[in-house]
């Protein structure tokens, strides 16, 4: 019933990864609940005169001993800017746990995990969670430029690596649908993404083509997150559906694209 | 210990502070964060006869201390909502308030007639006022005979506490609230969202699918909150405010300016337990002040 | 080079950024920070017939992103102006226009024939919104009879540049635009502040002496922006958008969505460079999308 | 011409002085104007969502050497409290010089200089200002308790120091105008005020019954500081006048008290 809440948390990181992300770890006062990879928490940014809303940022990393929560914040624009200016130990004022999740994969089958840009964190999330052999699992990182990209060295107990950029200057050059891992996708039981809509559509095309499942984590613009606006719709062969409480993973097979 | 307890017409509250329509889906969402038992009561989502899919994303733009919105009604229409909402919700322990909605006064009363047969809904608020429908919506809301027609027949149609939710994009509410109070509303609501517009300067676009949307949050108290009390002064039925409430501060204002219950919208958006914390505030205040019934508090602002 | 010159009917402006009445005094005050020539235009308090005090004290509250005022026209009256302080700014290199207000047609054409004979005032600003005062003021400006009557009758006394400022405390904004335009506006300015309320929670009391006041600022912007919008796709002469103008992404929003030019008011409380850093603003945006001509921005968002 | 400025100042000081009085000492980019007692600056209050407009606050001190101006911020609201949060280093964004000033009493002169509360900032500044001899001059500082005075026994070389405070905790027990210095105005030639409205009128009251030159620092509420807005009105005999451009400094006599 009450499985969701509104909670100050302090600060405990606050680490810049490159030129435009910083890592973000929050320490609850509470026990956090389970979290799953696909959900995210809706961020108060405080003292912006032209900020209203709170800001949406998807999970990365969990760890329950510590009771933190971290997220992967690339400035976009004023409120995600201001919220990457928060020092340790101020407190950040978050709604969570919000949306639903991905699906767990069974034992066995062979997955691919797309992220693009802050896409990232819930792949890298979803890879940690998933629990396979790191054989069986192929994690393709996409972002422009080598400097764009999160330093993901860590991950590669939970799969192959594997980089696109579209300058070349780290893993392939180009976009994560023309990598040499994304040619034939019939090699995968399930695939992943999350990043930039143009990169979600780009792959639900070629995943569809391929008749692979194929989830998708979407962003949009986001009033309340938790389900009672419906300002954040996309549209579904079952009708409008929200991002923030239906989604944001959605099957492809159920998205009119 | 003070006394919470405020009446519209013959609808008894705990408390005055309601959820407002399309701000709490149908108050299972907030029953995420806690238990809605505590509210004064819940508006739910507004409702047409058939299912509509609402505008086209963007619905969304935020303003300066508010927000437009375009959502357009995306609802599943009447019959979806008794065969299915309804019999989940019905027992939770707050006056559930169906915000009735219609292109056609005939869709107004279809609704309100299924309406009326549900037990566990004890009041409607008519909605003649959303400014993010092409048809019906606020063209109702925005004219005397247009306000008194509607809700002529929907009161004709309804046994039972009729609220009738007033827009604020006309010239003189006071002379709308009267039209409808003449036509036996048991009580108005005011104020649903101003029609606005945003723009994306770089990419000279509308920020919103439909251009225009209804403005909404801290933004527009200023306005609403002199809209119920012109209303108090105009009116004998109980006025219920809305309108940028983002605390209990806010809501003590307008209970001042005149209204007997409130709504909380937008500031849902930035706290799903707004409401609840309004009414811990209000109940703050009363002790403060030595206040007995939060009814006291209706209109007793000293000019 | 960009190319700022705007004409708002047969008055050529510098740039299209002028600031609001009632919001730079008599331009002078502005001279303390930086020399007004730099200015499109500059909007000159709002004068009468005769002095007028203006409210009591309290005259001012703030609301979120915003505020209200209850000014109420104070001035030493049209005369004291043409005597005092015309001959004083007169010289400044930047159009004066005198923003004419009146209780009465009658002292509305007296005032304007009187700013007729100034050889340095190339415009007048018709104010029929103001919501301040008792009489005239914003009772004109609610209905299409009071505005037309009232705009004729000045068109008669003023051959020059005649601006009519609407006010947005009406149901459709169109209809007086249209009605005036009807009349022989040149321009119409749009919009004056809206009639709002605040109130003291603590204190029990309206925050204004005169209970209600005219919110400005950010809040209203939205609003203002749509009722720049809708008015500029029903009438044929220029429209000068005002409300809530706080930097140069704002104006060329207003620009977008129809206006020719544009009015900073409140602003100028926070920032008294404002409208000079707007025109900068302005400047490198165009250049920023290699835009030659600012006109080309007027109703030029994509749809 | 251009003798006011909007500038971006320098946080280089911000002492408590006690429970709600603080000292934020700022320093300006380009050399000060001179500045006089009486006149304040509107300070751009930042990061917080529901405070829009500037506040006033009177000079206290200036260091032309430094490039340096003082301000003693009371806590009273949002705005007051966030001010006395900012800290060194950090840009303090003003409007100055505003109003006009004190008159500047002439050599000889018996003065008498009363501050109530954060109304002693202009006091001590024109106490300093005048150049009179120490023995001339009266400062009469008064507050609700000991703990409410602010400490200004640097200012004993500008002149002779009374107290008083409502509790009797510091100096003589009651309101400023029950002060012994205050029993026989006509010893001075010149009264200055500044403080709370209501000591305000007390202090004119006696002033006009003793027939003694005297002028007040008048506050209210005000949304420009700089004479556009006409918000800030003050009833004089000669109609309204803004207490942000023709004031905040009035005489007496000019009152319609
Ligand atoms: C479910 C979800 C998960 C997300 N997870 C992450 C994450 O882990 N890390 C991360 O860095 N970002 C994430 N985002 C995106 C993040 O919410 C936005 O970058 C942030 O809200 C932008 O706020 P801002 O104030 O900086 O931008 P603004 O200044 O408000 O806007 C800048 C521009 O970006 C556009 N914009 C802003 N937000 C969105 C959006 N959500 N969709 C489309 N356009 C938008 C605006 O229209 C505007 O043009 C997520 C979004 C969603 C919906
Ligand atoms: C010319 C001038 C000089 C001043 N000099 C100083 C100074 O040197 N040191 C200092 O500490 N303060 C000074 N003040 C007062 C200071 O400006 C206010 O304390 C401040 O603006 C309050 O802002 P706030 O956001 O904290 O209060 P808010 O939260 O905005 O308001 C709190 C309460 O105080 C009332 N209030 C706020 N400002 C005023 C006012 N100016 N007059 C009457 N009531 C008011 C409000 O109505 C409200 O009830 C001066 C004021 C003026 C006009
Ligand atoms: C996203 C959104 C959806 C809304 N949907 C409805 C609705 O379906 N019916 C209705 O009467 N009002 C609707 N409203 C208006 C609100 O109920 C309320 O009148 C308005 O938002 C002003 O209050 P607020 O400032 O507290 O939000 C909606 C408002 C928002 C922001
Ligand atoms: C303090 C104040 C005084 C005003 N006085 C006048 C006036 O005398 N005449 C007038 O036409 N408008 C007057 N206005 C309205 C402004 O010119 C402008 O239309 C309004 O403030 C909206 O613009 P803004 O949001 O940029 O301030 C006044 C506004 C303010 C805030
Ligand atoms: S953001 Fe409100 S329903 Fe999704
Ligand atoms: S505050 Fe604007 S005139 Fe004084």
């Amino acid at each position: 019933m009450h499985n969701k809440a509104v909670a100050d948390f302090l600060v405990v990181e606050n680490t810049q990864l490159n030129s435009t992300n910083f890592l973000i770890k929050l320490k609850g006062e509470k026990d956090l609940p389970k979290l799953y990879p696909g959900q995210f928490v809706n961020v108060d940014i405080k003292g912006l005169n032209d900020v209203f809303l709170r800001r949406p940022f998807s999970i990365f990393e969990v760890n329950y001993t510590e009771n933190t929560l971290s997220l992967i914040v690339k400035i976009l624009g004023k409120g995600s800017k201001k919220l990457t200016e928060i020092k340790k130990d101020e407190t950040c004022n978050i709604v969570f746990p919000l949306g639903n999740r991905f699906t767990i994969p069974n034992k066995g089958e062979k997955i691919l995990l797309i992220g693009g840009g802050s896409g990232v964190a819930p792949m890298l999330f979803l890879a940690k969670v998933c629990g396979l052999d790191a054989n069986s699992v192929n994690l393709l990182l996409g972002a422009r430029t080598k400097e764009d990209h999160i330093d993901a060295t860590n991950y590669s107990k939970y799969g192959k690596l594997n980089f696109a950029s579209e300058d070349g200057s780290l893993g392939e050059k180009g976009f994560v649908t023309q990598h040499s891992v994304f040619l034939n996708l019939k090699l995968y039981d399930r695939i992943y993404a999350c990043g930039p809509d143009a990169m979600m559509k780009a792959i639900a095309k070629e995943a569809k083509a391929a008749n692979v499942f194929c989830e998708v984590s979407l962003e949009n613009l986001m009033a309340c997150g938790f389900g009672v606006c419906l300002c954040c719709i996309e549209p579904t062969t079952d009708g409008n559906k929200t991002v923030c409480k239906n989604g944001p993973v959605f099957n492809i097979n159920d998205l009119k694209w | 210990m003070v006394d919470l307890k405020v009446k519209i017409a013959d609808l008894e509250l705990k408390n005055p502070v309601m959820t407002a329509s399309g701000t709490s889906g149908f108050a299972e969402e907030l029953m995420d964060f806690y238990d809605v038992s505590q509210l004064g009561a819940v508006l739910l989502k507004g409702t047409t006869l058939k299912n509509r899919d609402g505008n086209e994303y963007p619905r969304m733009a935020e303003t300066a201390s508010g927000m437009l919105n375009a959502v357009g009604l995306q609802n599943k229409g009447i019959d979806y909502f008794i065969e299915n909402i309804y019999p989940r919700i019905k027992d939770y322990d707050t006056p559930l308030i169906v915000n009735v909605n219609g292109s056609t006064v005939e869709e107004y009363i279809e609704v309100t007639e299924k309406v009326n047969e549900l037990d566990k809904i004890p009041a409607i608020e008519l909605n003649i006022s959303c400014p993010n429908v092409k048809e019906g919506g606020m063209a109702f809301g925005v004219t005397c005979p247009g306000a008194e027609m509607v809700t002529k027949e929907v009161r004709k149609a309804y046994d039972k506490t009729l609220i009738v939710k007033l827009s604020p994009n006309v010239t003189d509410i006071t002379d709308i609230a009267k039209a409808v109070e003449g036509q036996g509303a048991d009580s108005v609501s005011l104020v649903n969202t101003f029609l606005g517009m945003a723009i994306d300067a770089e990419k000279r676009i509308p920020l919103l699918s439909t251009i225009t949307g209804g403005l909404s949050g801290p933004a527009i108290k200023p306005i609403a909150l002199r809209m119920v009390w012109q209303v108090y002064n105009a009116v004998k039925i109980p006025v219920i405010g809305i309108g940028g409430i983002m605390n209990a501060t806010d809501a003590i204002e307008f209970m001042l300016a005149g209204a007997t219950a409130i709504q909380v919208g937008t500031a849902i958006f930035k706290d799903p337990f707004a409401p609840v914390k309004i009414i811990e505030g209000i109940n703050d205040y009363l002790k403060r002040h030595n206040i007995q019934r939060v009814s006291d508090l209706t209109g007793a602002l000293q000019l």
